[in-house]
């Protein structure tokens, strides 16, 4: 397989150059994992994302089989159709392409814990084989190897929508057997554990990474390897698992991203970097002027 | 009246050794401007809280006015570490810090319990999450009808709230748009609010339904273009992201971080403003 | 898509006999139109549910839509009596109907807890009112870090809501403005939504942070100019003052009451509008 | 005394047209009351208003010695200014005017419980001598002689404004020993009675009504008769009130009305009957156009 970063934490959601460029119609890794992702959004989804590859596949879906699915983001923004990337959560861009803009906590009341999310995309620093997610610390909480960003909107998401996905580069540190810290709660200790721990909805449906997909096998809610990438080979997987991985009976293989979903996404990492290119240059694109008709445009 | 002051004026009288004041803004609207002020005024032993502590708080913290941090999720965004937080947290440097963590629901539900005057705000939350495992600050409930359990989460109630705001008028009224974040709550859940905003107007001719915060629950309203820089104000100016991608390099290390500090913000002439 | 429907058809597919369902506007905006048509379609046995009941839900009970009355006000707003409802409860006429009274507070936090996914919502309310003796629905809990008594209500979570609202786009977006009251919190807490509407524009054109209504939450989009008559619709049309004087006298004579109502609602044409 | 119209329930706030009109300068026992309500409410006062002769008062209060009042209306209007008074809490009138307009749920949590407000003015169909009101029913609650309107806001604005004013026609129907039914605390049974059914705000500090004012005894917390209106008799009141009243021993007099403020009421009340007129004519006040520049305005 192509080479891959193995970045640390816990910008581990950031691209290398030679990542976002990679070969005309052939895909990097991180690409197949974005555009994998973004196949398991179907159209009218109504979608809590996060940034990053998130933000990225989510959109990606969007522009490509899923021009009415519904993207929430945690900033308050509502429907938004953003023609290039956030940076972060809470963008301008995200608010001028929205539908409407709602306080935060409106967010993770009405909208979260209203039960209007289908959807769930999440990431993490380290999951483990019930999908538990950490995003704390690495080793002890109370004095920790590395301080992680920490939960954000992470635990409700993961509680709360209807279904979430999990997207993580594929790495030994990151897919362990037990999380240093349960962020976001997936299968717990695996079985019923989760319905008996009081959550009510179904959890994480998959687990996404730049090798393979993931998914919680019936009954034992151990995740197993559904789906390998296009040149991955078990071995590969079964070395950058923290745990002792198995293979689903009817192991599949990721179909190649076609060159429709290559090409848009990278047209829209381009645009996004041109963009952000642009910020750095001090210019603005949020021109100031009566605030009454600025925002909030379907 | 009026509640107009300048920010050094604004944070002098207002602000103590020893408060809890929460400076928010989602991203958006983030009141940098005034963060610096408490900076250059030495404030100590302050328990900083914020969802997103940001660049801003990295900066307060790593100057040593924090002594509790109460946050739900602290990287610097779309970049990674806020590198001195995990100092302090990591390192105890420039001295220990406690740290009190929850989810942003939950940050949302202890400001909002605490606008709307009760002690506590009811979430469906921390199952099986081991955050309420190490905060006290997270409890369980039973609702009293249906028996489920429940997460309980106290009223944050700072003594001052900071938010940064796109306008106010002449007689202290403030407007906000486009991500208003949780400004409106964390400012009714603080016993007092300083607004810094990029103009003043003569009216506000708000919208209908614009979050507008009426003078009269606003303690003061410093003038300070630029005051959300290097976040943005919608509007206004547009986020520097490229600044915030400079922040990892230059607070890695203790000692260049100390020296942009002094360079960029405690040599630097107080912004001016205010009535 | 779309979700737009004639109010006839909307009333018919969405609503059942037996339903709970909700008509909100605080005075201004009540879905009077939607009301006429339930009437019409002589849907029985159904739970209402409205802070101020107003005329509109007088007309509904003295028609015999009501099984059940879910209310914090029933007045005539500025005139006195509902006289309908008087008769209801006092005479059980035209059959007897059960109340679940509470305060204006207490409704609005049962419309949050249900539009926010929670079983119950906490107040301070109701001590030493003799309500909560007399409603099972009012309960006491105490606060898990103060020790601090406080009212607990359960979520209201309707079949249906109705609203009205002064425009929606062709996608089914809704958007109103001005006393935007509880709308939203209703259409939210509800497991349908039906939202008559006085126009039907291309672009909805919202300022920021408007009261918007996403297509996808809004069950059906109805047509209806007018809808909030004799109430009012801010930017359309005022309120019908002396509409609601003469109501007075109407409503006080049981065949009077029915007269008025086979003439001016029963035989008249569903109003036309949607798709 | 002069002529008094004893209106029956519920609709006891409505005035008949004589005294509505008055002699030019000679104040009705109506408008002593309303012009004594109105002197209550201090300059910057932060006042929760309901409709009727609260909101008469309060009004009359902006428009002569308290400009800077703020005025909320549980329909979600802030720092409202009518040019006439509102028919219903509602009206457009009060969003046209207000500094801002928020939902109905906000009113009752950020602004009401939220300790915002210094000052409710509450009516009801009975007060008893502790101050209790009752808006609920005269008789049983299960079976009623006459069903009321009902609480609406009133139990949260006895609970939770600072201080409350009581507006009521003095009347034994009205002033009794005891209510029917406790919609509004008081004082409850007296004493610290109300302190020890938790409730943490000081509670009516006047009762105003068309004869006298009372207000609550240290201690005992008793209404007494503590100022009596222009030719009004201790006998008068005594025979009025529904338990054997007591009056202060520095008993006042009510001072007459000033021909400012006579003036200034007569002249809000001849704006509103015009106002409400034009609205029965047909004729819109509220014009119809771009709503992002029609509301609000302070």
């Amino acid at each position: 397989m192509m080479s891959r970063k193995q970045s640390g934490f816990p910008s581990d959601e950031s691209f290398s150059s030679d990542e976002k460029r990679g070969d005309a119609m052939v895909a990097t890794p991180s690409e197949v994992m974005t555009v994998v992702a973004a196949r398991m959004l179907q159209e009218r989804t109504v979608c809590f994302v996060g940034i990053g590859i998130p933000s990225k596949a989510a959109n990606l879906a969007r522009l490509t089989h899923a021009p009415q699915a519904v993207l929430i983001y945690e900033s308050g923004t509502i429907g938004t159709r953003p023609s290039v990337l956030p940076l972060s959560i809470g963008d301008g861009e995200l608010a001028l392409t929205a539908d409407t803009v709602v306080s935060t906590s409106e967010i993770f009341s009405y909208w979260l814990q209203g039960g209007r999310v289908e959807l769930g995309f999440l990431g993490a620093a380290q999951v483990d084989r019930y999908a538990n997610l950490n995003s704390t610390v690495i080793g002890n909480y109370q004095s920790p190897k590395v301080r992680l960003p920490g939960a954000g909107g992470a635990p409700e998401i993961a509680a709360q929508a209807k279904e979430t996905l999990i997207i993580i580069n594929h790495d030994r540190r990151k897919l362990v057997e037990k999380v240093d810290f349960i962020t976001s709660a997936g299968y717990l200790d695996g079985g019923d554990s989760r319905e008996r721990a009081g959550l009510k909805t179904g959890g994480p449906t998959a687990v996404i990474t730049d090798l393979c997909v993931l998914r919680p096998e019936f009954q034992t809610r151990e995740l197993v390897v559904t789906q390998l990438h296009p040149g991955v080979t078990r071995q590969t997987v079964a070395e950058a698992t923290g745990w002792d991985v198995r293979f689903a009976e009817d192991l599949t293989q990721t179909q190649v991203p076609s060159d429709l979903e290559l090409s848009t996404l990278r047209e829209l990492e381009r645009q996004t970097a041109l963009a952000h290119s642009n910020d750095a240059a001090g210019k603005t694109s949020l021109t100031r002027n009566n605030p009454t008709a600025e925002v909030t445009r379907p | 009246m009026s509640n107009l002051l300048t920010l050094s004026d604004a944070i002098r009288t207002h602000l103590h050794q020893g408060d809890c004041v929460a400076l928010e803004g989602f991203t958006h609207l983030i009141p940098f401007a005034a963060g610096h002020e408490i900076i250059r005024q030495e404030k100590r032993d302050l328990t900083l809280v914020r969802m997103t502590p940001d660049v801003i708080f990295d900066q307060m913290i790593g100057m040593g006015c924090a002594k509790r941090l109460v946050f739900s999720w602290g990287g610097n965004p779309g970049v990674g570490s806020l590198h001195r937080l995990r100092d302090a947290v990591e390192k105890h440097f420039p001295h220990p810090i406690e740290i009190d963590e929850r989810s942003h629901a939950a940050m949302t539900v202890s400001y909002t319990a605490a606008a709307a005057g009760l002690p506590f705000g009811v979430m469906r939350g921390f199952l099986g999450s081991d955050l309420a495992q190490y905060n006290p600050n997270i409890k369980f409930i039973d609702c009293p009808f249906t028996g489920e359990r429940l997460a309980a989460v106290p009223a944050i109630r700072p003594d001052v709230a900071i938010i940064h705001a796109q306008r106010a008028d002449r007689a202290g009224n403030v407007h906000l748009w486009g991500i208003v974040g949780v400004q409106k709550e964390i400012a009714l859940a603080a016993r007092k609010v300083i607004v810094t905003v990029e103009e003043i107007v003569d009216d506000l001719d708000a919208p209908a339904n614009a979050c507008v915060l009426p003078a009269w629950v606003v303690t003061a309203v410093c003038h300070v273009p630029g005051g959300a820089a290097p976040s943005y104000a919608h509007g206004y100016y547009d986020r520097d992201n490229s600044f915030y991608q400079a922040w990892d390099e230059v607070s890695r290390d203790r000692e260049n971080f100390q020296r942009w500090m002094r360079e960029n913000v405690m040599d630097t002439v107080p912004v001016k403003g205010g009535a």
